[in-house]
């Protein structure tokens, strides 16, 4: 028997996913067997997955065609080194997550666990495909599977109109963007009629046709991935969803978009042109700042991880637009070094996000509330879930020396280096941009201190949650991998990048691995040493001695006496949770500050108010500039063409007559 | 054209311009009785006209088509109708939706027109009816014109057959008719027509206590 | 006996039967029986015809090529699934007493005559029969469409008759031009309407009577179509009509409707080559694809609504034929399968929903999914297919369809675009309260015969990932011999 | 990585130590003197810590393990960029660690966990403290993060013994974009430490605190450590400003000599430098809190002024 190549295995996995799924159908009502075994299974088969593709990385292409699909197109697979970095984010997020999910589910929530199981598997596997996929159709089957399970996942609890709703609103936006990409497809086969991605690979497009594609492309995957201004799905559907999923969304999900951008910008497209990285990164910029001012004024827990997701995706859009700029002036060095940043922040995305989106799962499931205005002091009744949750939101805040810095760290870097591009206005406004990704990484951290502050911080501001308990061994393991992943991307990025390297070197000819491994496994020196450096570890291991260096001295000179007593509060009396800041109140500065940027309704107390409240609700300008008045003008139309319905019959056969005799009079062969 | 027309030709022009005159007359016509009585006639017409064509070309299956619809338009559904006439107690006047002056002036523009689409055609045609293909094409839209006019359901249904009726005329003067089992085919579901019709108005006006299909307005947009 | 006469006499023969007979308790089973016996000879017919080819039969007077052999299995299918689905569900409408028996006698009478009437469109090679016979549909669907008897039946069935009657009437005009384009050439052998004859000297045929016989056909069969503006009969007859009714004319009549245009269109393209035909088709399809999208943004019934969805989809299909080319003849013909299917599983299930829920108006209408799950979810995953999400095959036909406009006619995209997302917008977002949420209903007297859903969605399932090789030779071979 | 550079990394490590809570004794008593009051000795804040440290620790009872792990961490963030942060020599083992970026990481890192500590036991002023210190944070890395821009463009690096290198031991050139840096750098350095326009250290007046609102609940050995950290935190901005803009003086290579006349220089640059912070801390007055945005976006705006003067004067050659 010759032996499994990894394209085998990994089509191996994916049916694997989709048989798990149907077993669970199988039993849909057997909770036990589908948490305790099939969801174990699949976070097997992640693993599986991922070390497959860990296996691979490095080596030639490797191809597949299924006997299925299209009569004169079958579905052609292909695992490149770029699909197996993300496959290896796939698999390896995903099993965490699944095993989170196996101790998550309970009894009479939602839809039966058997459905759940089989579009939770569903979803895996169809991601899994959007990975492999090489040609059009099957990319877009895959690329539709995975938007339908995901749609049926966060409608799981489709008993609130909200999250109905909130469903609705993904699955259409997600559907016109597959239309976009499907377009951009079509532009891409430039009238050749092959629609596998070799097919594409051999058109060369003119440029007009090729910014069209890219374009298309843009908008498609940007509608998936969370882009201004098609994001809004994004924070209506990631808290709908179950937690794992809204972890497996955030996480992964949104990072196919990127995969599929890269795949089309520069494995399709061939030579990109200098100003798509300039829309891209606009965009980017664009995304991020609005993400994230929006995810410090959000009060729902799950929705300000949903913006903080927006706000990464700017920033990967950011990376790619970098790249782009620097591919396209032929800088290949310094396009390896952002497209290094572009992947390293993918991976270290999909570990944090999922991470702290399981955490409010844990939270939601010990206070049954999402409202941060109802939580507070959990550290002390689920000290677990607290302290892996610090792990998170220190990667997402962009802080040394976990893993989203090391991304960050490699994107500023490129951003140096903006200035010897070669044209005229781009070296003097990208540099600037880098200062707002600055600002972007700072309000991040606020964002994060605000999540963590008000959900495990201060004083339990609800009575209920003195009932709290912390997370089973199922979830803690879960976390646990989360952050080990997390732990992992930030200390070892000389060993991360070695990996990711072959996707680099796949897209641009040329990869950092090589100069980087020149200066051993501990400091990450992406040009040379003089040039920059970072070395997590020492920086780890300094932070670390001198903690316990500081803490062993201070208790051997001194000592180590401690007492405790009711809080000082400057000598002031109540001191009760309500003292303390609501989530509104903290991001109070933010919103005063940015005032502009967001859609306030506030009510301030007046002194004759009977029972004087004050509230404000911040609303996203896009729903008021963009949506409703499509919504309105679609609305219009549809008023203005419905009269054609009119009830009269002698209107209907006056519309026939006229049909007739304007034919007549006009249609000539 | 200034050579005179054989006799017969002239004939079936002289019948085709009465089919024609009869339409028009059926589109000013606002009494039921009247209006059936005249689609009545315009089928005499046409049997007639049909008749000279087979007599003149000696096409053995016009005699059957004259006999047809001499049978089926000139008699049977003209005694149908008046039937259901009495039966359902239809009032006698007919409303239209525009003014009669109007509809006639619309009626002269479809004549234009009808001639005007049926000119390369009938140049084309090697029938001896051939002009006449412009006066059946005209009819036809004539009794299209009268159906959107009309607001009762009877006359709507008058002006139905009455386009049958310029169909009739369009088969025989531009190929001397279709063959014998689609003309019999023709005739079949036109009379089943009539007779759900009948059907048909009795329901509606066990529904509406009327025939006026202004009351067939409710189901639409809104 | 051969195959073919089975097909047709078994509808034909079974529907005076019923016409007399159809109040005996074993007359539902009379219905199913003979739908199964139409649909067994059909496919053995179609068995035949895979291993010999086209043939003749009854002298000239019917064919059966690669064309219509797939239609005559896919109408006596749906036939066979509409029959065991109406079963139970006329059963609870006499129950709910909204149809009494003699009702329900006129209805599987009618039911096999409309079988009796499509089969014979489809496979009759006179292009006048093929009009006697569209007529004929006309007629025997116009009592099914009224057969409740309510004022908002009546009303639709009344704009169903006139409405079609008209436009039939005009196909009738055009079919005379075309006979005497024809005559001009074959002459009087009378075989001037046998299209097998005219396919052979299409060329010489006079592109001046052509297009205008094409018109005349255009306007005439378009108005069965159900091409925009001259639709407003469909959504009245498919939402007042029994919904075993709305699935046959949704999933059959159109197609059957569309299938005489088709034939028209060769000959037309072949007298006129500077694609006149196809030009026009174009036009209507995204016309009628347009309008078809607006209206569905504000609808409140749901079978008016899915109505409008088959308009949406005739405009498509049309729009594809019009383009032309193996290519989109194929996505044409794949389309017209799968939308029928599909149509139709849809009617079933919104047939049950309805039922159970009591009523048509979607507001009313909630949580299916927790009365009954198999309809919420035949209901949702039939929407969803309909919508073009993959991997149903719909979405392949559409994704032909879409790729090759995009190389052929980039133009049209942007409106191919605009319709298809604001269909997807008004129809998803009004299913999806209906199938999920809360509710508060009670079951039903007699069980749902929801299997018809499933094979149906399960065949649609197959077509997305795996087109049969013969259903693809026979598609292409279609699509060839459309040009 | 010798020895003696190890040796010597070891020493700059401790000489911040010792120098840190001088410089603040430095700069109080300046100011003192400078508002006409009589001056706290020199070594006030080594009594002041020697005494916290006697203290018991007196902790709320909502405080949880996080609230009594965070000085550590912040003192050893400290002492990190204290160790990077080149103030004798310019070799330090330590510092390929982290780079300028990093170490505006490693601030970042000190103050998230330094405002989770004032949101942790839940107090009124906790939780003000907490949000208004990110506010200021916030505002000021972006400004922060392009002064370090302009001058690692100078000097092709990051690191910020390269750039020191570069700007003392290579030609002189007069680079005018390193004045709007600089400028930008005292902006940013004030707000992040805590000074006169933007926060007062002397002030316990309830609702203008910012870095005294969020330590209120602290006592104790905890409290000494954040107060060590804080002058830790000047004495490295510090350092960081007289190495990007005056370098002069810190020595190349490890050598005794070069050490021995590193620290003079470094204790009168330091002298200086307190002096003149005294100097501006009293002839400013505090401004509101929502005026701080203005003043860092003016800090931000100097930054970007001399990123862009660096892009348009002085890479023309």
């Amino acid at each position: 028997m010759p032996a499994l190549l990894p394209i085998d295995v990994l089509l191996i996995a994916a049916c694997a996913w989709l048989a798990i799924g149907l077993a669970g159908l199988a039993a849909p009502r057997n909770l036990h067997f589908i948490s305790k075994i099939l969801f174990p299974l699949g976070a097997a088969v992640g693993v599986l997955a991922g070390l497959t593709s860990l296996r691979f990385l490095g080596s030639g292409a490797e191809t597949a065609v299924l006997a299925i699909g299209l009569p004169d197109l079958p579905f052609h697979l292909r695992l490149d080194n770029l699909a197996a970095v993300f496959v290896l984010l796939l698999g390896f997020a995903a099993a965490g997550i699944s095993v989170f999910a196996a101790g998550y589910f309970r009894k009479g929530e939602g839809a039966a666990p058997g459905l759940m199981c089989l579009q939770y598997h569903f979803f895996l596997a169809s991601m899994l495909l959007v990975l492999l996929a090489d040609d059009a159709y099957a990319f877009m089957v895959a690329w539709e599977g995975m938007a339908l399970s995901s749609f049926f996942l966060v409608t799981t609890d489709h008993r609130h109109a909200e999250i109905r709703r909130a469903g609705y609103l993904y699955l259409l936006i997600a559907h016109i963007g597959a239309i976009a990409i499907l377009l951009s497809f079509g532009v891409m086969t430039a009238g050749s009629g092959d629609y596998s991605f070799a097919g594409m690979r051999a058109q060369a497009l003119s440029p007009f046709w090729a910014s069209a594609a890219f374009l298309l492309a843009l908008a498609g995957f940007g509608a998936k991935a969370g882009l201004l201004p098609v994001h809004v799905w994004l924070p209506e559907a990631h808290p709908a969803a179950p937690s794992p999923v809204s972890a497996m969304m955030s996480g992964v999900m949104l990072k196919t978009a990127i995969y599929g951008l890269l795949r089309v910008s520069f494995d399709l497209l061939g030579e990109p042109l200098w100003w798509w990285g300039v829309v891209a990164m606009s965009v980017g910029l664009a995304t991020a700042v609005f993400g994230v001012l929006y995810s410090t004024v959000q009060s729902d827990m799950k929705r300000l991880l949903a913006y903080s997701s927006i706000e990464n995706i700017g920033l990967l859009a950011v990376a790619l637009g970098l790249t782009l700029i620097f591919h396209a002036y032929r800088m290949e060095a310094l396009a390896a070094l952002s497209m290094t940043a572009l992947l390293y922040h993918c991976l270290a995305h999909a570990g944090f996000k999922s991470l702290l989106f399981l955490c409010t799962g844990s939270v939601l499931h010990a206070t049954k509330e999402r409202s941060l205005g109802k939580l507070g002091g959990l550290i002390h009744r689920m000290p677990w879930v607290a302290w892996l949750a610090l792990a998170g939101v220190i990667a997402s805040a962009g802080l040394p020396p976990l893993s989203g810095f090391v991304s960050e760290w490699l994107l500023l870097q490129s951003f140096l280096f903006s200035p010897g591009l070669p044209h005229p206005w781009l070296n003097m406004v990208v540099p600037v941009a880098a200062a707002v990704v600055a600002l972007v990484a700072a309000l991040a951290g606020f964002a994060m201190v605000k999540f963590y502050g008000i959900i495990f911080l201060g004083q339990m501001r609800e009575e209920a949650l003195k009932d709290a308990h912390d997370a089973g061994p199922w979830e803690r393991a879960g976390l646990l991998w989360l952050a080990g992943l997390t732990l992992a991307l930030g200390v070892l990025p000389t060993a991360v990048i070695s990996v990711i390297d072959a996707a680099t070197r796949q897209l641009l000819g040329t990869g950092l691995a090589d100069k980087v491994r020149e200066h051993g496994w501990w400091l990450l020196a992406p040009i040379s040493p003089d040039r920059a450096s970072y070395a997590p570890l020492v920086f780890l291991a300094v932070i670390a001695a001198a903690v316990l260096l500081g803490r062993q001295l201070v208790h051997r000179l001194y000592h180590g006496r401690l007492r405790r007593s009711p809080a000082w509060d400057c000598g002031y009396v109540f001191q009760g949770p309500r003292a303390q800041d609501t989530a509104e109140g903290f991001s109070q500065p933010i919103r005063r500050i940015f005032e502009p940027m967001f859609r306030m309704e506030r009510h301030f107390p007046t002194i004759r108010d009977e029972k004087p409240y004050y509230s404000v609700k911040v609303e996203d300008h896009f729903w008021h500039w963009l949506y409703l008045p499509l919504a309105r003008a679609a609305e219009w139309v549809s008023r203005l063409i419905i009269r054609l319905q009119g009830g009269r019959i002698a209107i209907y056969l006056l519309y026939s007559f006229l049909t007739l005799i304007i034919l007549l009079l006009v249609a000539r062969p | 054209m200034n050579t005179a027309l054989p006799l017969s030709t002239q004939l079936i022009n002289l019948f085709a311009a009465v089919v024609l005159l009869l339409a028009f007359a059926m589109l000013a016509q606002r009494r039921v009785l009247p209006l059936i009585n005249l689609f009545a006639l315009q089928g005499l017409t046409l049997c007639l006209s049909t008749l000279v064509v087979a007599f003149t070309t000696g096409q053995a299956h016009l005699y059957g088509s004259a006999a047809l619809t001499l049978a089926l338009k000139a008699v049977l559904l003209p005694l149908i109708l008046h039937r259901l006439v009495r039966k359902l107690q239809v009032k006698a006047d007919v409303e239209g939706l525009i003014n009669v002056p109007t509809t006639m002036l619309a009626g002269i523009a479809l004549v234009i027109v009808a001639f005007n689409v049926a000119l390369p055609i009938s140049q084309l045609s090697s029938t001896i009816s051939r002009g006449t293909l412009g006066i059946a094409l005209a009819s036809v839209m004539l009794a299209f014109l009268m159906m959107i006019v009309r607001t009762k359901a009877i006359p709507q249904v008058v002006g139905f057959l009455a386009m049958e009726n310029g169909l009739f005329l369009a088969a025989t003067s531009a190929t001397y008719g279709m063959p014998m089992v689609v003309e019999l085919g023709i005739a079949l579901d036109v009379l089943i027509g009539v007779i759900i019709l009948g059907v048909f108005f009795f329901q509606i006006r066990d529904q509406f206590d009327s025939l006026d299909i202004r009351h067939l307005e409710n189901l639409k947009e809104r | 006996m051969d195959f073919f006469t089975l097909t047709l006499a078994i509808p034909l023969v079974s529907g005076m039967l019923l016409a007399v007979a159809g109040e005996r308790s074993w007359a539902p089973n009379l219905n199913v029986i003979a739908s199964l016996g139409t649909f067994l000879a059909s496919a053995l017919l179609t068995a035949e015809i895979v291993a010999v080819g086209p043939r003749m039969v009854f002298g000239e007077m019917f064919f059966i090529d690669s064309l219509n052999v797939f239609l005559v299995a896919l109408t006596a299918f749906v036939g066979l699934t509409t029959s065991i689905f109406s079963g139970p569900y006329m059963r609870n409408e006499r129950e709910h007493g909204r149809l009494t028996a003699p009702r329900l006698r006129l209805y599987k009478s009618m039911f096999q005559l409309f079988m009796f009437t499509m089969l014979a469109a489809l496979t009759t090679n006179n292009l006048g029969i093929l009009w006697v016979a569209m007529e004929a549909a006309t007629l025997t669907t116009v009592l099914l469409v009224s057969l409740y008897r309510t004022p908002a039946s009546l009303e639709a069935a009344w704009k169903y008759f006139i409405l079609c009657g008209v436009g039939i009437a005009q196909a009738l005009f055009g079919t005379i031009l075309l006979y005497f384009a024809a005559e001009r050439v074959l002459g009087e052998t009378g075989h001037a309407l046998l299209w097998t004859h005219l396919v052979d000297v299409k060329g010489q045929l006079e592109p001046t009577i052509m297009a205008l016989a094409f018109i005349f056909l255009l306007v005439g069969y378009g108005t069965k179509v159900g091409l925009a503006p001259l639709h407003n009969w469909l959504p009245d007859a498919h939402a007042e009509g029994p919904t075993p009714v709305s699935a046959v004319l949704s999933g059959l009549l159109l197609n059957v409707a569309l299938y005489a245009i088709l034939r028209v269109k060769v000959l037309a393209d072949g007298a006129i080559p500077t694609g006149f035909a196809g030009n026009l088709m174009m036009g209507f399809g995204l016309l009628t694809l347009v309008v078809a999208a607006f209206f569905l943004s504000r609808q409140k019934d749901i079978k008016r609504m899915f109505a409008y969805s088959s308009i949406e989809h005739m405009g498509l299909i049309t729009f594809a034929f019009g383009m032309g080319g193996a290519v989109a003849n194929f996505a044409g013909l794949l389309h017209m399968t799968l939308h029928s299917l599909t149509k139709s599983a849809i009617f079933f299930a919104v047939g049950h929903a309805a039922q159970k829920c009591g009523t048509q108006v979607m507001e009313d209408i909630r949580g299916l999914i927790k009365i009954n799950p198999v309809i919420g979810w035949g209901l949702m995953l039939g929407t969803l297919a309909i919508l073009g999400m993959p991997p149903f095959g719909v979405f392949a036909s559409e994704f032909m369809i879409l790729t090759h406009a995009m190389k052929h006619h980039p133009w049209a995209t942007p409106i191919l675009l605009l319709a298809l997302g604001v269909a997807f917008a008004a129809i998803f977002g009004k299913v999806q309260p209906m199938v999920f949420g809360e509710t508060h209903v009670k079951r039903l007297p007699h069980a749902p015969a929801i299997t018809p859903v499933f094979v149906h969605l399960a065949l649609v399932l197959m077509l997305g990932l795996w087109i049969p090789p013969y259903l693809t030779r026979w598609f292409h071979e279609a699509a060839r011999m459309l040009g | 990585m010798n020895i003696f550079g190890f040796l010597g990394q070891l020493f700059a490590i401790a000489l911040a130590l010792l120098l840190a809570p001088l410089l603040t004794g430095w700069v109080n008593q300046c100011r003192a003197w400078l508002q006409n009051r009589s001056a706290p000795p020199l070594l006030q804040p080594y009594y002041m810590l020697h005494k916290l440290f006697l203290k018991d620790v007196v902790l709320a009872h909502g405080a949880s393990p996080l609230f009594r792990f965070a000085p550590f961490v912040v003192f050893g963030c400290m002492v990190l960029a204290c160790a990077i942060i080149p103030t004798l020599s310019t070799d330090l083992p330590f510092a390929p660690a982290a780079d300028t970026i990093a170490l505006v990481g490693v601030f970042g890192l000190a103050r998230i966990f330094i405002s989770l500590a004032a949101m942790d036991v839940g107090t009124a002023f906790g939780t003000l403290g907490g949000r208004r210190e990110m506010l200021v944070g916030f505002l000021a890395e972006p400004a922060l993060l392009m002064v370090i821009f302009t001058t690692a463009m100078i000097s092709q690096s990051t690191s910020v013994a390269t750039i020191v290198e570069t700007l003392a031991h290579r030609d002189f050139i007069i680079y005018p974009s390193l004045a709007f840096a600089g400028i930008a750098f005292t902006f940013v350095s004030f707000a992040e430490n805590a000074r006169v326009p933007v926060d007062n250290p002397a002030t316990h007046l309830e609702l203008t605190m910012i870095h005294e609102a969020m330590i209120l609940e602290y006592s104790g050995r905890h409290l000494a450590l954040i107060e060590w950290a804080a002058s830790l935190k000047l004495y490295a901005y510090s350092c960081l400003g007289l190495a990007l803009f005056f370098p002069w003086g810190i020595a190349e290579g490890n050598s005794v000599a070069g050490l021995l006349l590193a620290i003079p220089v470094l204790v009168a640059k330091l002298a200086i430098g307190g002096a003149l912070l005294a100097v501006i801390e009293t002839i400013n007055a505090k401004v509101r809190i929502f005026r701080a945005p203005e003043f860092l976006g003016t800090a931000f705006l100097f930054a970007v002024l001399g990123l862009l003067v660096r892009l348009l004067l002085e890479t023309q050659s």
